[in-house]
């Protein structure tokens, strides 16, 4: 089996765990960490794209890595939102919890 | 083919309108305060401006306008191209932001004695940034540059949910935004499986080398997912209405007209531009039964809602189930297929604009009454008649009676749905045109009673006018002439069977 | 070399028990931590993917700054003692999702295995453009992000302000202009004091260093601004400096300084070199470097502020 | 001349090796924290500063070389730096 393929079954492995976390963990952090584990299995993905693309000299296609740079950035960005939320949620209540039943108030506010 | 590949004379215009705005969102941050208000609402005029000379060129032309940014063509350059729909999106959503920027002059200006303020730079800003965003999606040609345009929109949407801070509101941002970051990821895994099976990402070249093999299913399938979770099509929907029932009611407006169909915009994108070879009989109707669950189920729960937003958020779920019946009524290239084409953009736009007006009108409702209990909305027609008469005509459009874009949007559908013999679908349309009577009868009825009322403040004149002038935009839908169907149809790449 | 497969299958596994670990972990600390390792192994697969440009990116956000990021939400999680909601899901459900799990992990492993052969590819287009609208840049990604496909780079540094603002509007209304929280809780402490004295000129001056040779090897302005943002992150958990007041004018700018002059560069392609985001033929390395060198100013400021988290109203606690 | 350097660098990245092993061995068999951290460090700086000296002769030229040596000054830093606060941490915990 070489590397590269290696390496994307990896990614799909990763995809899977990420999955499976996503939905079963309550609490939101862990939600995003599964989430990440994703996004690295995606990147892996785009890495093994890359390695099999390799031509005219190159032992890569730079596309595809490029994009790879461009979602790291972008999937630290989205962390990094979800922490400020997280954090800011469990502040101003005792629920981390996204359940609906919890939040869902009759009366609530919101009216504006 | 080629064509699409190089610069149009109007090409530039795409470029500046996705310029406008994303400058405009970095000259309000640096000097924050009160700039980013003015610049936002100076911009408008300008992005109209632009959105309006696309869409002249596009018609004029009759032909998609296209522009290789860099001079470099696909598939190595990234190309951003305009046709008829896009067109169409971009003047309905330069319409709409600009609305929602003059309604929330009110709430969102920056406070006497401040210098800034939290609420008002972050709506600001996020307003530019939803503006730059979805046009980029709207004119976008290269799948991997969408997923950054869509990423960019969640990042502007989800701080618009929690503006006001409230614990509840938390919950309902972080809950939207971990469902549209599954969305994206999704989406993006499936980029990368279009990219190693086809090496290119451009949206013409990708349409003209995929064929139907299991990577191509594999990635079709992974971004339709994730799409449909970021478009809250059933039963991937839970998101919605508290995000959407909670923000202000200038944020609302936003995220519900014009925020989910950016991702339901690239879903037609993606069956229709880039997979239009694909034998997809059976995705469409799959689409189509979900699309019609959506309607039946929002609508029934919209029924039960006790609170106004939340009402308006439900029905937003049961009309986006209506935009996906055009996968099932505009499929291959059949005679009827245009029909059942038109159908779904006129329900784009007819919803979009009369679901602006309406949580406009929800949100004026509330801060002249001091709260938005459908219960307890007895004799407010009296007092509040402007208000009133624009949830009446936008209920109009919501139901699909004429003559409004609603109802153009639906009648198109039934007449899709006779001429290809998919009688089926008539059901899930009538029916729910029926329960959405009975949702906007709940709030009209009590309101139309004798009972007195008292107002905690009164509305501004300007912002109703506002929300009325939306609505008539949806009720001049109807009177759409055939030449503006035959703008939607400018292209549009019609099916080619594989062997 | 016939070691190389072993090890990379070892690889492999690590990376696979570590996520496991982070997945299954009952503790959201360990798995937090967890986290961070898998991210550094994730970096020895890109080297093997022949990706070193990658692998820097990996560890020093997807490890590195993420890592402080998590870590910080972490302890500040813990420290507030309202635990997860005990909510255990059942069986039947757990079941069920690891079913869903492994078909989607399936498929896709299926698909991967399914790539056409010969595979596609853009190398051959990235080498033909390498002197042309590659400007000459020895390092073909710089290449790619840089010009055949700025637009994507320039929407993704304004995607980070975006990110910023977003993070900003999480805080309280009253603490809004003031500085967000310190990085660590407690009193400059000796060791880490000389930590940052020591590491942080060292650590810019590789900063510098990545992003000055990313033009034609491994590195570039995204690599090298991430370890000037670790290396303020660094003095700022050493307390030798605080987080900014997040309306000062100073920082604003610079975080908007790399999307903004890649903007108006772009702009002016439109006259000066025929095309939108095109670069004038002989200067466009020059030009390249430049809007790199705003950008990695941009990027070292905006990740500090995203892991500093909103503005906080008592700045001493 | 070059055999001599060859079988150095071998024994010198060959000697580090095993230090890395050994500290792998003490961090998973040691009894408590403090002491799997002394075994940690151990091998970083003793087993880093092997491997290096041994990696040395066979630089490219003078830059690598003290490239090379840079890397190993960096890891002694961090690493120590590192010990020191997690041990503190560990004393505080104890308390």
């Amino acid at each position: 089996m070489t590397p590269s393929v290696l390496a994307g079954l990896t990614g799909a492995a990763l995809v899977g765990l990420g999955f499976y976390g996503l939905i079963l963990h309550p609490h939101p952090l862990r939600k995003l960490l599964a989430f990440n584990l994703i996004g690295s299995g995606v990147f892996l993905v785009f890495g093994i794209v890359a390695r099999r693309g390799a031509a005219a000299g190159f032992r890569f296609d730079p596309v595809p890595q490029a994009m790879v740079i461009t979602g790291i950035v972008v999937a630290f960005a989205a962390s990094a939102i979800a922490v400020a939320l997280i954090l800011r949620l469990s502040m101003e209540s005792r629920n981390v919890t996204l359940d609906p039943e919890v939040w869902t108030r009759p009366n609530g506010g919101g009216a504006t | 083919m080629a064509e699409l590949g190089t610069t149009t004379p109007g090409g530039y215009l795409l470029v500046l309108a996705i310029l406008l705005p994303l400058g405009g969102m970095m000259l309000s941050f640096t000097p924050g305060g009160r700039w980013a208000e003015r610049i936002a609402l100076g911009s408008t005029p300008f992005g109209f401006a632009l959105a309006c000379a696309i869409a002249f060129d596009v018609g004029r032309s009759g032909k998609p306008i296209v522009y290789a940014v860099g001079g470099l063509a696909p598939p190595l350059g990234i190309a951003l191209r305009a046709d008829g729909i896009s067109a169409v999106m971009l003047v309905a959503a330069a319409i709409i932001v600009a609305a929602a920027a003059f309604y929330a002059r009110a709430k969102f200006a920056t406070p006497e004695g401040v210098r800034e303020s939290r609420s008002s730079l972050t709506y600001w800003i996020m307003l530019q940034a939803i503006w730059a965003a979805l046009t980029i999606i709207f004119v976008g040609g290269d799948l991997f540059n969408l997923y950054v345009a869509l990423e960019l929109l969640t990042f502007a949407a989800v701080p618009l949910v929690c503006i006001d801070g409230r614990p509840e509101t938390l919950a309902a941002a972080l809950r939207y935004l971990l469902f549209a970051l599954f969305g994206s990821i999704s989406y993006l895994l499936g980029v990368a499986l279009f990219y190693g099976a086809h090496g290119t990402l451009d949206i013409p070249l990708l349409a003209q080398r995929v064929q139907a093999t299991p990577v191509v299913w594999t990635a079709a399938a992974l971004m339709t997912c994730g799409l449909l979770a970021k478009t809250a099509l059933f039963p991937l929907h839970l998101w919605l209405p508290p995000a959407h029932a909670n923000a202000p009611a200038a944020a609302s407006a936003v995220l519900s007209g014009l925020v989910v169909k950016g991702s339901f915009f690239l879903t037609l994108r993606l069956w229709f531009y880039v997979l239009p070879a694909l034998p997809a009989e059976k995705i469409a109707i799959v689409l189509g039964c979900l699309g019609s669950a959506a309607i039946i189920a929002g609508s029934i729960v919209a029924l039960r809602q006790a609170r106004l937003k939340l009402l308006i958020a439900y029905s937003t779920v049961a009309q986006i189930g209506y935009l996906f019946l055009v996968f099932p009524l505009a499929a291959g290239a059949q005679s009827w297929s245009a029909i059942g084409w038109s159908a779904g953009v006129m329900q784009i736009l007819a919803h979009a604009f009369a679901k602006a007006a309406m949580f406009f009108s929800a949100g004026l409702l509330a801060e002249a009454l001091g709260h938005d209990q459908i219960a307890k909305l007895g004799g407010a027609a009296r007092v509040l008649p402007l208000t009133f008469l624009t949830i009446a005509l936008g209920g109009l459009s919501l139901m699909g009676l004429p003559p409004s874009g609603g109802f153009s949007a639906k009648w198109l559908m039934l007449q899709a749905s006779a001429a290809s013999g998919q009688w089926l679908w008539t059901l899930p349309v009538l029916g729910g045109g029926l329960l959405a009577a009975g949702y906007v009868y709940r709030i009209l009825a009590p309101a139309l009673s004798d009972e007195r009322i008292s107002l905690v403040s009164s509305p501004r004149r300007s912002q109703e006018v506002v929300a009325l002038a939306l609505t008539i935009i949806a009720l001049a839908l109807g009177f759409a002439p055939q030449a503006f169907f035959d703008f939607l149809e400018i292209g549009r790449p019609l099916a080619v069977r594989l062997p | 070399m016939s070691v190389l497969p072993v090890l990379d299958v070892v690889l492999a596994s690590l990376v696979i028990g570590v996520a496991l670990f982070t997945i299954a972990a009952r503790d959201l600390f360990a798995s937090v931590v967890g986290y961070v390792a898998y991210g550094l192994l994730l970096a020895f697969v890109w080297i093997r993917l022949y990706a070193p440009d990658v692998a820097l990116t990996e560890a020093a956000v997807g490890s590195g700054v993420t890592g402080v990021l998590l870590i910080t939400a972490g302890k500040r999680l813990g420290a507030l003692k309202n635990a997860a909601p005990e909510m255990r899901p059942g069986l039947s459900l757990k079941i069920l999702t690891g079913v869903l799990a492994a078909l989607v992990a399936g498929a896709l492993g299926a698909a991967i295995l399914m790539l056409p052969d010969p595979p596609p590819s853009l190398a051959p287009e990235a080498a033909a453009a390498a002197s042309g609208a590659g400007a000459g840049l020895e390092n073909p990604i710089t290449a790619v992000l840089m010009s055949y496909r700025s637009f994507d780079t320039m929407l993704e540094k304004i995607v980070l302000i975006l990110a910023v603002v977003g993070v900003w509007s999480v805080g309280a209304n009253k603490a809004w202009g003031s500085a967000p929280a310190p990085l660590r809780q407690s009193r400059p402490y000796a060791p880490m004091v000389l930590l940052a004295q020591t590491l942080a000129p060292v650590g810019v001056l590789i900063g510098i260093h990545i992003f000055w040779t990313g033009a034609d090897a491994p590195g570039g302005a995204f690599q090298g601004g991430a370890l000037l943002a670790a290396m303020w992150m660094v003095t700022m958990m050493a307390r030798l400096a605080e987080p900014p007041r997040i309306d000062a004018q100073w920082l604003r700018m610079a975080m908007v300084a790399g999307p903004a002059v890649f903007l108006v560069t772009g702009l002016a392609g439109g006259v000066l070199a025929g095309s939108f985001f095109a670069y004038p033929p002989g200067i466009a390395k020059p030009i390249i470097l430049a809007i790199e060198a705003f950008m990695v100013l941009s990027i070292a400021t905006a990740l500090p502020m995203l892991v500093a988290g909103p503005p906080s109203e008592r700045p001493d606690q | 001349m070059t055999t001599l350097l060859e079988l150095f660098s071998v024994a010198a990245i060959s000697v580090g090796a095993f230090f890395f092993f050994a500290g792998t061995v003490g961090l998973l068999r040691f009894p408590d924290s403090l002491t799997r951290l002394h075994a940690l460090t151990k091998a970083d700086n003793l087993g880093l500063g092997l491997v290096v000296l041994g990696l040395l002769p066979r630089a490219e030229n003078t830059f690598s070389a003290l490239k090379l040596i840079v890397i190993w000054a960096l890891v002694l830093l961090s690493g120590a730096s590192t010990a020191q606060l997690i041990g503190r941490a560990l004393r505080r915990g104890r308390k």
